[in-house]
């Protein structure tokens, strides 16, 4: 495979960096968020003229500084970082238009602070998925858990501050705790950070060495919400929905997930793993948590608290398709960080459109919402099909990955965890449809026949669900990327 | 000239106290430019020397003329040439940043604290680029006793703080010359590269040894390591700002500078590390130093007091790495220094802006400090996550070292001691951060937040503290540069 | 050792065991004393103690005092037969040093003085507490 | 606190004491301190800088950075006292005090009133006065150009007999105290004000280090008082001697303010009114 | 040196500085202490160190002891131990 030095993967993340103009605009609104529009489409288009070459087959690489002796701050892009870009930097553009609607629909103060952080955030997940060595991806993984702060506690009342402490307790606690001496421990193991195909760490340390640091990592990357580190998660959600949305559904916890394939896949790497049968073990833990977090979901009656929850689940499917490690679960775990992102966006979206209309946060005070903001429930309805897994929706797609390597991988009972989390899935998504549409409106609030969210609530949803459905015809964009990611990481160049 | 930087990096700030010392008197108004171009000449000189040293190798300057054991020679190499710059830069910043305050806070006496100021300096230049055992007592004496004056003249028990500060600091400083005392009458010689040639003859020797316990309980006495550290939050906290933010990053920094030299080339490498039973003590009295002062730090109820406390715990990382004895662990320790002294520069400095404007430092006066004076706090966030470690600033990375060092050494106690801390820390500086940000409390739920009064600093005090600020981070990322190109050739090859 | 042999050690360096004394009390004046003019005072005497310690090693026996006679060639003349002249020139350093610190401490003490009104530690303490 | 106290104190001295048990005997002159360095001294100071007395030869030539930096140092306590007591906001007393010369009787005056300056017949005393003491006052009048000479005679006279510049500093520094105890503090401010205090200091740390950068700008090391033979018109190793010389007044004239600012620090509280 | 001298005056030294240290007037314990430098300048005279005798002969027992004085004339004469 043939490697390209470019500057590309850099100015993707400088692209986000747009906070000067930002600020300097923070009197005049319209300003500012045609900035926050041009940053956004600017990265996206920085991110999609990488996709011809990495499709050839080729890795872009740049080195930014050489920071330690033998470590560097340095940026790859290979199939694996450039979906997981992709997918947020796609995202970011709808999520800006939403956010423009949700923010000004609310009034709400200090939206200029709001709109720097979320670019600042935007750069630092783009940065992750660009990582050449596990100390940028650290870098890049603290700088979004400070970036995001602000964002969660954006109401800066006492509820937001509770929120916020038990946010970084758990992510810095994680990081610092945990991935740091983890990944001092690689180092002075194997006195380098790269990651590479095959890992690093092979013949390097002792089987139970090599247990507690994969449990430190795994535990460690606590955006990856694996219980019991994933209950920042649900607090979050205090957060305006354009953060709960892209931050927690896309951004943030695909970040945690995403650290946790990297180092399974590149530091420790797949053979390793087979071999010390350290898979199982992740896989259970995944397993765990995507039960327990189906069921906690099913009790919920909070509406972004219940998509909380399922996120925990969802997330835990990618860590178990990578502990699998059988190809089509790689596969399927790949592509789920992108199709899982396409649904569960729409879902929130949906969630913050209907506050905006009616300001209802609870699921048993929806009766019937349908027949009043019937475009925002097709969509939720469209979501939650792909969430669940349904066709003709990409949630569906990936799953399909999950279940083959889950018999690729003979492990019968990982089967029988999709299939039952799927059903929970449908337990907890689809009664809220139904009431939706068939149970009568109880209140007069529900009178007037229809009334939607402002116009720019309810495009952005409308538009992640149809991506959702094409992506069910034409998965081949992150489809692509995605066996090429696995073939890279199976050692198949 | 640049051949004499050695000698004008320490005579330029001495002379120009007494003419600032003179001016006082006669043009009032001229003091304080003296003192900034003094100080800029000094960091020109520092930096062109760090150059030099880099470029060429190290070189000696003989005083007088006096052929080195005769008389008295500086040794410019890399690690003093490297520390020398920091501190210069500290030293200028500072200044720039501070006039302000001085100004409000000593009055008509301020032309004698940039005196004093620059005398402070001169000791602090010269205690770091001499190469003579007993000239470095005279510079200590004379950076000891501008900082009891400067400490003294703060606000309230200040007098009593730095009357504590002149006992604490006189046994250290006398235990040290005792300690030189006895190297001399083993030896005969007062040049430190003369000592180190002699003093592998004499192992074995009791006066040698009881001559590095006794020298090096005097240092841990000066850079306040954990039981011997009574003296420092008192003298730290009543000081007025301006001095709190001089020395703060200049003594305690220095001190651990002095201990790196005694003990990497004044004695030989595997005397104190092989021969002496005192690394492992050491470590061990450094980590009990991290974690009892991270723990006294949490119960502060003011900024500045628990800036003191985390300052400890910073010199026990210092120490702890460097009697790690592995070349992983004294890198660390050694850029730890320089960071350090930025880091506690720019944290500092921001705390004295906020006690400027907003009178008090107590917690409950940070409130809404975010929306008050947004620079100043967003100076005080880098300064704390550089403390806490969070890459790219420079506090990472010298963790990173220190760390890897403690790993490599085996030491765990260390590892989790500085885990402890970091994570300390954290819990420290985003306390006052969820004070400046959320209160006060919007009246109702999802609210508004109340509207405060915009109390930012002017910009003359805001502009050094941002190049403070980005310092940090410029430092992290040069990080490899400054390890390979300074700190390697600075330690010893005989550390592995 | 013997009994002679120690107090043949004891005899030959009675000096240092003096100094040591010295040392130990005004260490102890300076840890225990709570007032403060006596704590400086043990300062002193740290310092004085540490000047004795130096000067004692520069004596040699039947030396002579290190000024030299002009008429004496320089290279007649034997070390051995002149007393030590490093130390000295050393302690004097040392004693201005230790003047130096008793005028800054005194004046922090008249300083403490005039805040306090009394010079005792624990005194200053319990105002301190009370206030 | 006590026992804690004794503890560590004791501990020290087992320390010292443990140490002190491989010391060389007492006065040996083959041990290490005797032999190594200091015999360069002892055998080349005369021939190399042409002062018998090898203590001013170290102290001021082949160590006379360190010596540079000792006289920052006092410069430095003083100009700390100054800065820590010096009383700037300068309120008038409340009543003044004056006392007839002839009669002895004492006059009160309140409310800031002061006498004219040119009334002769009466002295300003200080509230705690004593009596007119004859004695005293004619004694120390008697003693104190001696004490200036042998001040001046033990600076001049460094080079070969015991004393230098500090010493010498230090007892012209006694006298003008002498002066002030004996008499009071304000006869002594008319004498030597505050302010040429200050200046003296100064100048005199400025007098050592500019020798030293003359030394430097004219092409040879800092302090390298060789350097000045073309300045002195003598042969290197004189001017070596005069360079030392040079420095010891420095040094004399920075001691001696020091001291006298001190003593009207600390004697006045900073308010340079009344002494002790 | 007649050596029972030199030996009064090491104990003497010694006495002089226990004794600052624990009278109660805080005058006489200045004035103790300007023995103590004086019997210290005379013992350093013995060992032919002229020059530290000397200065400590007008620092340690002359103006020192003036500055102690003068402060404790400026502050208090008791002391509590």
């Amino acid at each position: 495979m043939n490697t390209l030095i470019t500057v590309k993967p850099l100015l993707a993340i400088l692209a986000a960096l747009c906070l000067p103009p930002i600020l300097a605009s923070s009197r005049s609104p319209n300003a500012r968020e045609a900035w926050t529009f041009g940053a956004a489409l600017t990265m996206f288009g920085v991110i999609a003229s990488m996709l011809p070459a990495v499709w050839g087959g080729a890795r872009l690489e740049y080195t930014l500084v050489q920071v330690l002796p033998t470590v560097s701050i340095a940026f790859r892009v290979d199939a694996l970082g450039l979906l997981f870009a992709l997918v947020s930097s796609s995202l970011w553009i709808v999520t800006s238009l939403y956010s423009v609607g949700y923010m000004r629909g609310l009034k709400e103060h200090a939206q200029t602070r709001f709109f720097s952080f979320f670019a600042f955030s935007l750069a630092a997940t783009v940065g992750v998925a660009f990582s050449a060595n596990l100390l940028t991806l650290y870098l890049f993984y603290e700088m979004l858990s400070f970036a995001t702060y602000p964002l969660v506690t954006h109401h800066q009342d006492r509820e937001a501050r509770a929120s916020g402490r038990k946010y970084l307790l758990y992510i810095l606690g994680g990081s610092i705790g945990l991935v740091l001496p983890a990944m001092l421990i690689v180092y002075h193991l194997t006195g380098t950070l790269e990651f590479s195909a095959g890992g690093i760490l092979a013949g390097k340390a002792g089987a139970a060495q090599l247990t507690a640091l994969l449990v430190m990592f795994v535990f460690g990357f606590a955006k990856a919400a694996v219980m019991p580190f994933h209950s920042w998660l649900p607090a979050a959600m205090v957060a305006p929905t354009p953060v709960s949305a892209l931050l927690h559904a896309v951004a943030v916890v695909k970040v945690g997930v995403f650290s946790v394939v990297r180092v399974v896949t590149g530091i420790f790497g797949t053979g390793l793993l087979t071999e010390l049968n350290l898979g199982t073990l992740v896989a259970t833990i995944a397993s765990v948590t995507i039960v327990a977090a189906s069921l906690i979901a099913l009790s919920q009656d909070g509406l972004k608290r219940r998509l909380a929850f399922s996120t925990i689940g969802q997330l835990s499917y990618i860590v178990l398709g990578a502990a699998l490690l059988s190809p089509s679960a790689l596969t399927g775990a790949m592509l789920h960080i992108a199709m899982h992102a396409f649904g569960k966006i729409t879902l929130f979206f949906c969630a913050g459109a209907i506050f905006v209309a009616t300001g209802k946060k609870f699921i048993s005070e929806m009766k019937g919402i349908g027949w009043r903001m019937p475009l925002t429930m097709s969509a939720f309805f469209i979501g939650a099909l792909s969430v669940i897994g349904l066709p003709p929706c990409g949630g569906f797609i990936s799953k399909w990955h999950l279940v083959i390597g889950a018999l690729e991988a003979d492990r019968i009972v990982f089967l029988w965890v999709i299939l039952v989390s799927s059903i929970l899935n449908a337990a907890y998504f689809l009664p809220i449809v139904y009431q939706a549409f068939f149970c009568s409106p109880e209140e007069a609030l529900f009178e007037r026949r229809v009334q939607e969210a402002p116009r720019w609530c309810v495009v952005p949803p409308l538009v992640t669900a149809a991506a959702s459905v094409a992506l069910f015809f034409y998965p081949q964009p992150f489809l692509q990327l995605a066996r090429l990611a696995t073939r890279h990481v199976l050692g198949g160049f | 000239m640049s051949a004499h930087f050695p000698a004008l990096i320490v005579v330029s700030p001495l002379m120009a106290a007494m003419v600032v010392a003179i001016l006082a008197w006669v043009r009032p108004g001229a003091c304080l430019p003296l003192a900034v171009v003094t100080l800029a000449g000094s960091l020109w000189a520092a930096a062109g020397m760090l150059w030099r040293v880099v470029v060429s190798g190290p070189f000696a300057y003989h005083l007088g003329n006096w052929p080195p054991p005769i008389g008295i020679a500086y040794q410019i190499d890399h690690l003093n040439a490297l520390v020398l710059t920091a501190m210069a830069a500290v030293a200028l910043v500072n200044l720039l940043a501070t006039w302000r305050h001085a100004r409000r806070d000593f009055a008509e006496r301020v032309n004698y604290f940039y005196a004093l100021y620059l005398l402070f300096c001169a000791g602090t230049y010269g205690i770091i680029v001499t190469g003579d055992a007993f000239n470095l007592f005279v510079l200590l004496e004379i950076t000891s006793i501008s900082g009891y004056a400067l400490v003294g003249m703060g606000k309230r028990d200040a007098a009593l703080a730095s009357l504590n500060y002149i006992f604490m600091g006189t046994i250290g400083a006398s235990f040290y010359l005792l300690g030189v005392g006895y190297l001399y009458l083993v030896t005969g010689t007062l040049n430190m590269a003369d000592l180190a040639m002699i003093l592998p003859r004499l192992y074995g020797n009791k006066v040698v040894t009881a001559a590095f316990i006794i020298a090096m309980t005097g240092l841990f006495m000066k850079m306040a390591l954990f039981p011997l550290h009574g003296w420092l939050p008192n003298a730290y906290s009543e000081s007025s700002s301006p001095v709190r933010s001089l020395i703060a990053p200049l003594t305690t920094k220095t001190m651990v500078y002095v201990m790196v030299r005694v003990a990497l080339y004044v004695f030989p490498v595997d005397f104190s590390f092989g021969h002496l039973a005192f690394a492992q003590p050491a470590v061990w009295l450094a980590v009990t130093s991290i974690v009892a002062a991270s723990l006294m730090a949490l119960s502060q109820t003011s900024l500045k007091r628990m800036l003191a406390y985390v300052l400890i715990a910073e010199v026990g990382y210092m120490v702890g790495g460097f009697w790690l004895g592995n070349r992983m662990g004294m890198t660390g320790a050694i850029l730890h220094i320089v960071n350090d002294a930025a880091m506690t520069l720019c944290a500092f400095l921001a705390v004295g802006s906020l006690r400027q404007q907003l009178a008090d430092d107590s917690f409950k006066a940070l409130r809404g400090a975010f929306r008050r004076m947004p620079w100043t706090m967003a100076v005080l966030v880098v300064a704390g996550l550089s403390m806490i470690g969070v890459p790219p600033t420079c506090g990472f990375f010298s963790k990173w070292y220190l760390i890897g060092g403690a790993l490599a050494a085996g030491q765990w106690a260390f590892v989790g001691a500085l885990i402890f801390s970091s994570l300390i820390n954290a819990v420290l500086f985003f306390r006052i951060f969820e004070i400046g940000f959320f209160e006060p409390f919007a009246a109702s739920d999802h609210g508004h937040p109340p509207d405060l009064a915009y109390a930012e600093a002017p910009a003359t005090v805001i502009a050094p503290m941002l190049v403070t600020a980005a310092g940090l981070v410029v430092l992290g990322l040069l990080t490899g540069r400054i390890v390979t190109r300074i700190i390697d050739a600075a330690i010893p090859a005989a550390i592995l | 050792m013997t009994a002679a042999g120690y107090i043949n050690l004891i005899i030959a360096k009675y000096n240092y065991w003096i100094y040591i004394v010295l040392m130990c009390v005004g260490l102890w004046g300076m840890i225990v004393k709570r007032n403060l003019v006596k704590k400086i005072i043990g300062m002193n005497i740290l310092q004085t103690a540490i000047i004795l310690f130096y000067v004692s090693i520069a004596t040699k026996k039947g030396a002579a005092l290190p000024i030299l006679a002009h008429h004496i060639g320089a290279h007649r003349t034997d070390p051995a037969t002149i007393i030590n002249p490093l130390p000295h020139v050393l302690m004097l350093t040392a004693i201005v040093v230790s003047v130096a610190t008793l005028g800054v401490a005194l004046a922090l003490t008249i300083n403490i003085y005039k805040r306090y009104g009394t010079l005792e530690e624990d005194e200053i303490h319990d105002l301190m507490r009370n206030a | 606190m006590k026992r804690f106290a004794l503890l560590a104190v004791l501990l020290f001295g087992a320390l010292l004491v443990y140490g002190t048990t491989d010391f060389p005997d007492w006065g040996d002159p083959s041990s290490p301190a005797a032999t190594h360095v200091s015999p360069h001294y002892i055998r080349h100071s005369l021939e190399e800088t042409a002062v018998p007395n090898i203590v001013t030869a170290v102290l001021a030539d082949y160590r006379g950075y360190d010596t540079m930096f000792e006289t920052s140092v006092i410069f430095t306590a003083g100009l700390a006292c100054f800065f820590l007591l010096r009383v700037f906001a300068r309120k008038a007393p409340d009543s003044r005090l004056y006392r007839h010369r002839a009669t002895g009787i004492t006059l009160r005056i309140e409310q800031g009133g002061r006498l004219p300056e040119g009334a002769r017949e009466f002295e300003r005393i200080d509230s705690q006065w004593v009596p007119y003491d004859l004695i005293i006052r004619t004694a120390c009048r008697l003693v104190l150009p001696f004490i200036q000479l042998f001040a001046l005679y033990v600076v001049a006279h460094g080079h070969h007999s015991p004393g230098g510049g500090f010493q010498g500093g230090v007892i012209f520094g006694a006298a003008v105290i002498l002066y002030a105890i004996s008499h009071d503090l304000r006869s002594t401010l008319q004498m030597l004000p505050e302010r040429r205090t200050v200046l003296m200091s100064a100048g005199g740390v400025l007098i050592y280090a500019g020798t030293g950068l003359i030394c430097l700008l004219l092409g040879a090391q800092f302090l390298d008082y060789a350097a000045l033979a073309g300045i002195l018109g003598v042969d290197p190793i004189m001017a070596r001697s005069h360079g030392i010389f040079i420095v010891e007044i420095g040094v004399a004239i920075a001691v001696m303010a020091v001291m006298v600012s001190l003593y009207y620090n600390l004697a006045s509280v900073g308010r340079f009114d009344e002494g002790l | 040196m007649i050596w029972q001298l030199e030996f009064i005056i090491l104990l003497l030294v010694v006495v002089c500085g226990v004794a600052a240290l624990t009278v109660r007037d805080l005058l006489g314990a200045a004035i103790l202490f300007g023995a103590y430098s004086f019997m210290m300048c005379l013992l350093w005279a013995i060992m032919g160190a002229v020059d530290v005798a000397f200065t400590e002969a007008s620092v340690g027992a002359g103006v020192s002891t003036v500055f102690f004085v003068a402060a404790v004339f400026r502050t208090s004469r008791r002391s509590r131990d």
